[in-house]
């Protein structure tokens, strides 16, 4: 194929710069991989101060781990593998010529992408709802005994619906919603149970000596310095969970543009290098979700039993 | 050419792909339910930790093995995806052997 | 810095391991000044030998040795490794806490440092520590990180919030050194340093005994003068005062009235505070009361310091033994010259200058 | 835009070259020709520089006299960090990959253009975005953190200007990934046939080098600087130990990045000066193999080393003997490769054009700037010298004395390339030499100071170190000039320079067989590559090469 000059024959969707498909092709490949390696590192400094904090905090952690939803979680995991799949398949039908095949492949990974994003703001709301967002006043006001108490039931539902059906006894529950947060400050509102799993540790002496330091204050659990380190846990959650749905929502603009592109048939055997860069980006953000879901909703999840 | 190349790039058919798509979905399954399974005092401490990162890492391998297609790539994907680990193990493990040692009593500091 | 040369090339070396310091510095300059000059002997000497003879001559192609490259790859590795040896020994030296020490906490704060001796002194922005003692920091910081250095010891370590860090060194020069941050910390970062002040361990004895309140002799008898024992209401500028002015009194004499006159000095400060009625100066009334057993040794001793300063002296004498035994009755410091500081105690916002040195 | 090259006829038209090729600032603004980028960044490059150098000078001054009476300590606190930033994450970052390297890397390797020639003009504008954001900030606002941004003083007790700056870092960073990114896919792809990676110029090596480190390191200090200004609006407490955070946390990722970032700095000038040597003493280089592969080492164990960075910070003696130990290694391949541009001296035909000048400067300043990376990575020696004027001018000897010169050497050497014109070469030697004597003069009394135990960032300092810091203001006023007058007799040679034929020094790199300056799309026809690096043997055909292009088209 050495024979193949640019000037006599252009094939369609050849830039200037190269000689032939086949290094054009091989650029893209290894531009994305190029890439991808920036994005393991870029990632990788959310996964070093996750590394660092959880190894200072485990209790703080284990216990703001517990108040995500791995149901919601693990579906969104599944959500992101079928995506995966259906990506995957997008390339082997832009392999095989199939240009319909292509269309309904991609507009499925669109829908995936969508139901994750979808559930992740669910996931988001329900934070949102309880007092957990680390984020200035960016949390529901809620405003006195009354209007706490007209909310408690739905709370309870949700709260239940969130445990995956592992809730404590009902008389907790009821007792941690019904809080005051007229400013929407970030609230830790599960004392009874986090200081059943600190005086345990304690006891068993599993803490570590920043924890020692970290939630105690003359010998006393310190509420206060507690939240801060729960916080901590919801700051690298919100981080991480959120700059991948950044890079979700990336993707989802890139999927739209393969399927303008794919719709007017423009990739064929000859010529699919945009499907497969952007299903090797699409892979890249499957993988760091799985990750990112053991590493945050289920890891420590055990100490609560 | 554009004939033989088009062979040459498909190595994977439906089958296979809804394999390795059945693998992840079972590894995700398991991994949800091993996290509420308490190893940690049945086997070692760190066990439930190990397990549940083992897995992501088969799972992960799967998924740049056989969707990204680095399995038929060539060594400067392989290196490129090996390599950026490598680094990244770097910046976890000298990191982390400060924070370890810190305060720890090693050579009494 | 008591380096005198116009250009100072090193600091004085006033611990322990300062030699050690230094021996590693000079060896590592012996390793650069060998690979140096050999480099640039032989660049010199090739660039001229073979200066271009003819304008783009082709010159004999050479491609390489393998054996020379191993050579220069082992020779500066094996070098390096005897630095890194001799590094790894002094780093221990410098960085491993050894058992027996006498242990100061150190705070640091935008811009100042707080020391406290495990005796209860506290000090800022300076450390007096004995000759000979291995002293051991242990530090913090209220804000941001800081670093305590100090370049004649050859030591420094940050001081990190949220965590404690420790550095330790045995002066063995008595003298007066540097005290910087290193680490950068805002706006007076370089306003943030003060005096090591290194004594003989009877200077120092006698130091923490007169200086409990991290004030100067002088101050301290201020202190006391106007506040705690309340001399000033009577004794005041001038002579309107229900007492006589004690401004510049010190060294003239002084008419008493029974018509003896005596010249003031220490003693019959001393003995002024403690029998007031024996000696009534001329013109007042003998309404003083006795202070006796109120005060002790000390205090009257800071309080005689303060009347001297009165009189535009501001160098304490030692009156008493130093071999007393117990800390109250010691005696002021025979602090080497402590530059008298500002009345009052020290501003924050204001720390004293790191300039100055002889 | 860009007209497609067919027809060349001397006789008729001046040759279509890249400069001549469309004069609209269209067609400067949103090209997509990498010479014409290089150009852009040339010229912003060169802005920044000047701007840092202003800064410098201020230091300099201040520094002059033991009090802070020229500028007060708030207004010196600014400028020493404005310089800071500005001089590494503006100018010498990118500044040789991004000019030189953006120039040459595919004319050496014989490739039309970059692999992706859109993403590297985003890269432009990302510079230009995050430079003028950084900028702004820093002249509006003024950040007093220095530039490392330690926390928690920039988390918690600097103005918030430091979160603005901090986003100009971030935006330059995707540019600097960008351009490594570029580089590695066009050297990987893009090589003209019989271009094995073993008859590669040293230059594309080094830049290789630098591209991994750009790719693998850049990505940290972004998500660094992310979580910092997050730390600063929302108080993640993830750096301030006041909620909880960590400080020590910030320098191991601040520190991951940036200890590479001096490889990223001093790599592509190392490959500038193995050009220069070999094509000035008109030999192969000594040891290619060992020259190429040292580059990659340096890159790779550059990532291991960052906690020499934290000896003083509270490490453990274990930690610290191991960063101290993998520190100590990788002043081998160092070393390495003096010896080795040493020996291409040796029965070479030495010329002394000003690159050649600034190649040996390089040489002695490198020595100096290296060796003294020996005192500094010793555990023991580095606790007494850390944070002193001592550090100061070691990474001043690397980054100025090694990363500057090489950049100057590269402009001068390839001048005649990128614009067809001669510069002055009484006035280039000139320069080059005040620029080595003011060099000298500014930095090595430095070391002394440092080991005197004057720290660095004091806006005031005991009265018995002022001595040697005149000498160093002294002779940065020397550096000055020799700094501003290449700006003047370049500019001048682009108006009544000669021209400088297409190829200037008769040499053999492929770069060197198209006109000068290159057309648009590099070469008149696909080279062909028959012969190693640095060939100047009689068969290699330097003349004929050229005359054939011209006659054959």
């Amino acid at each position: 194929m050495s024979d193949t000059h640019a000037h006599d024959y252009h094939p369609p969707g050849l830039q200037h710069q190269f000689e032939d498909m086949k290094q054009q092709e091989e650029s893209n490949i290894i531009g994305m991989w190029m890439f991808l390696a920036q994005e393991i590192m870029f990632f990788g400094g959310l996964f070093t101060a996750y590394l660092i904090f959880r190894s200072k905090y485990p209790m703080a952690f284990a216990a703001g781990s517990n108040h995500l939803d791995a149901f919601l979680g693990g579906l969104n995991t599944l959500v992101l593998i079928v995506s995966s799949l259906t990506m995957a398949l997008t390339v082997y039908y832009a392999q095989k010529n199939n240009r319909n095949m292509q269309v309904i492949m991609i507009v499925l990974t669109m829908i995936f992408g969508t139901v994750f994003l979808g559930v992740k703001a669910v996931e988001y709301t329900d934070k949102y709802n309880h007092g957990l967002v680390p984020f200035a006043t960016w949390n529901k006001k809620t405003k006195g005994e009354a209007q706490a108490k007209t909310e408690a039931p739905k709370e309870v539902k949700n709260f239940f619906a969130s445990e995956g059906g592992k809730a404590p006894a009902g008389a907790k529950v009821e007792e941690k919603h019904d809080y005051i947060n007229p400013t929407g400050q970030f609230q830790w509102n599960s004392q009874g149970e986090s200081n059943e799993l600190i005086l345990e540790a304690q006891k068993g002496n599993f803490l570590t000596e920043d924890e020692k330091i970290g939630y105690f204050t003359n010998g006393e659990i310190d509420q206060k310095k507690f939240e801060g380190r729960v916080r901590i846990f919801f700051w690298i959650y919100f981080a991480m969970t959120g700059l991948h749905a950044l890079h979700m929502i990336i993707g989802l603009g890139l999927m739209l543009w393969l399927l303008i592109m794919a719709w007017r048939g423009t990739y064929s055997a000859q010529y699919y290098s945009p499907v497969e860069i952007s299903g090797l980006y699409w892979h890249f953000v499957d993988i760091v979700w799985i990750f990112l879901f053991p590493l945050l909703y289920l890891l420590g999840r055990h100490f609560i039993h | 050419m554009s004939d033989k190349h088009e062979e040459h790039e498909l190595h994977m058919g439906i089958p296979q792909y809804l394999v390795i798509f059945t693998i992840l979905f079972v590894g995700t399954i398991i991994t949800y339910y091993v996290a509420l399974t308490d190893l940690d005092s049945r086997l070692f401490a760190g066990a439930n930790t190990l397990v549940a990162l083992l897995i992501a890492f088969f799972k992960m391998t799967c998924v740049v093995l056989y969707f990204m297609h680095v399995r038929w790539n060539g060594k400067l994907i392989w290196l490129t995806a090996a390599g950026s680990f490598v680094f990244l193990g770097i910046m976890f493990a000298f990191t982390m052997q400060d924070y370890l040692t810190r305060g720890a009593g090693i050579f009494t500091r | 810095m008591q380096n005198n040369s116009w250009i100072p090339l090193f600091p004085e070396q006033a611990s322990s391991f300062a030699w050690q310091v230094d021996l590693l510095y000079f060896y590592i300059i012996a390793v650069c000044l060998f690979f140096g000059t050999s480099v640039v002997i032989a660049v010199t000497w090739f660039a001229w030998q073979y200066r271009e003879k003819e304008k783009f001559a082709t010159p004999k192609e050479i491609h390489g040795s393998n054996v020379l490259e191993l050579t220069w790859t082992a020779i500066p590795f094996v070098i390096a490794m005897t630095i890194f040896v001799f590094g790894s020994y002094v780093f221990f030296n410098l960085y491993r806490m050894p058992a027996d020490t006498m242990d100061i906490y150190v705070v640091g704060k935008q811009w100042m440092w707080k020391f406290q001796h495990g005796t209860g002194q506290r000090e800022i922005n300076e450390l007096h520590v004995p000759v000979g003692r291995k002293i051991k920091l242990v530090m913090t910081t209220e804000d941001v990180l800081h670093d305590v250095f100090i370049p004649a010891f050859r030591t420094k370590a940050d001081v990190v919030p949220g965590r404690y860090t420790y550095l330790w060194f045995e002066a063995t020069k008595p003298g007066k050194y540097h005290l910087y941050c290193a680490e950068y910390c805002g706006l007076n970062h370089s306003g943030m340093g003060g005096w090591i002040y290194v004594m003989e361990q009877r200077d120092y004895d006698n130091w923490l005994a007169g200086n409990v309140t991290n004030q100067t002799p002088v101050e301290s008898g201020q202190d006391l003068f106007q506040n705690k024992l309340g001399c000033a209401s009577c004794h005041q500028e001038t002579n309107q005062g229900r007492g006589p002015s004690l401004k510049g009194i010190f060294g003239k004499d002084q008419k008493l009235t029974n018509g003896q006159t005596v010249s003031v000095n220490e003693s019959y400060i001393k003995e002024s505070i403690l029998n007031p009625q024996g000696q009534i100066v001329e013109g007042f009334q003998p309404i003083m009361p006795t202070f006796k057993g109120q005060v002790s040794e000390d205090q009257l001793n800071h309080i005689v310091a303060y009347i001297k300063s009165l009189s535009g002296n501001t160098t304490p004498t030692m009156t008493s033994s130093p071999a007393a035994k117990t800390p109250t009755a010691a005696t002021p410091a025979k602090v080497e010259p402590t530059p008298a500081k500002p009345a009052g105690s020290p501003n924050p916002s204001a720390p004293s200058n790191v300039k100055g040195g002889k | 835009m860009e007209k497609v090259l067919e027809v060349r006829d001397k006789t008729k038209t001046p040759e279509l070259n890249y400069l001549n090729n469309g004069y609209s600032v269209a067609s400067w603004l949103l090209t997509k020709d990498h010479k014409r980028i290089a150009m852009l960044y040339l010229a912003s490059v060169s802005f920044f520089f000047m701007l840092g150098g202003f800064f410098a000078a201020l230091i300099r001054l201040e520094l002059m006299t033991p009090n802070s009476d020229l500028l007060q300590a708030a207004s010196y606190n600014r400028v020493f960090t404005a310089h800071g930033i500005i001089m590494v994450f503006l100018f010498l970052i990118p500044a040789i990959p991004a000019t030189i390297g953006n120039f040459f890397v595919p004319l050496m390797i014989g490739a039309k253009d970059l692999a992706f020639p859109r993403i590297n003009l985003l890269s432009w504008y990302l510079y230009m975005a995050g430079g003028l954001v950084a900028a702004y900030a820093l002249l509006q606002g003024g950040v007093d953190t220095g530039w490392t941004f330690y926390a928690p003083y920039s988390t918690t007790f600097s103005n918030g200007w430091v979160v603005v700056t901090g986003l100009g870092a971030f935006i330059i960073g995707f540019s600097s990934i960008l351009t490594g990114l570029n580089f590695i896919v066009t050297i990987h792809t893009m090589r003209a046939p019989g271009m094995t990676w073993f008859r590669l110029p040293l230059f594309i090596w080094s830049h290789y080098a630098t591209s991994l480190i750009m790719i693998l390191g850049t990505p940290v200090i972004a998500i660094t600087i992310l979580l910092l200004a997050l730390e600063r609006i929302a108080k993640i407490g993830i750096f301030d130990p006041a909620i909880g955070g960590d400080p020590i946390l910030f320098q191991h990722l601040f520190w991951f990045y940036s200890h590479p970032a001096v490889y990223i700095m001093i790599l592509p000038s190392m490959g500038i000066i193995s050009e220069l040597i070999a094509n000035f003493s008109r030999k192969r280089i000594f040891g290619y193999e060992f020259v190429a592969f040292s580059s990659i080492a340096i890159a790779v164990i550059g990532f291991l080393v960052w906690g020499h960075h934290l000896f003083v910070s509270g490490q453990s003696i274990y930690a610290g003997l191991v960063f101290s130990i993998l520190t100590m290694i990788v002043a081998v391949p160092s070393a390495v490769k003096v010896f080795n541009w040493t020996a291409t001296l040796y029965k070479g035909s030495i010329s002394f054009d000003t690159p050649m000048l600034y190649a040996f400067s390089f040489l002695g300043l490198f020595l100096v700037g290296g060796l003294t990376g020996l005192f500094l990575g010793t555990a023991g020696m580095d606790i007494h010298l850390s944070d002193t004027y001592f550090i100061i001018a070691h990474f001043h000897y690397v980054m100025v004395g090694s990363t500057v010169i090489g950049y100057l050497g590269g402009i001068h050497y390839w001048w005649s390339k990128m614009t067809g014109k001669e510069y002055s070469e009484f006035w280039g030697k000139i320069s080059a030499m005040l620029v080595f004597i003011g060099f000298n003069l500014t930095f090595f009394p430095q070391f002394i100071l440092g080991y005197l135990g004057m720290p660095r960032r004091y806006a005031s300092y005991a009265e018995e170190l002022q001595v040697l810091n005149i000498f160093s203001t002294a002779g940065a006023g020397v550096l000055a000039i020799g700094m501003i007058m290449p700006v003047i007799y370049l500019t001048a040679s682009l108006f009544n320079g000669k021209d400088a034929g297409d190829n200037r020094w008769h040499l053999p790199g492929l770069e060197w067989r198209t006109s000068s300056p290159p057309p648009t799309e590099n070469f008149y026809e696909p080279p062909v590559v028959t012969w190693e690096a640095y060939d100047f043997s009689d068969e290699n055909g330097l003349e004929p090469r050229k005359e054939l292009t011209k006659e054959t088209v």
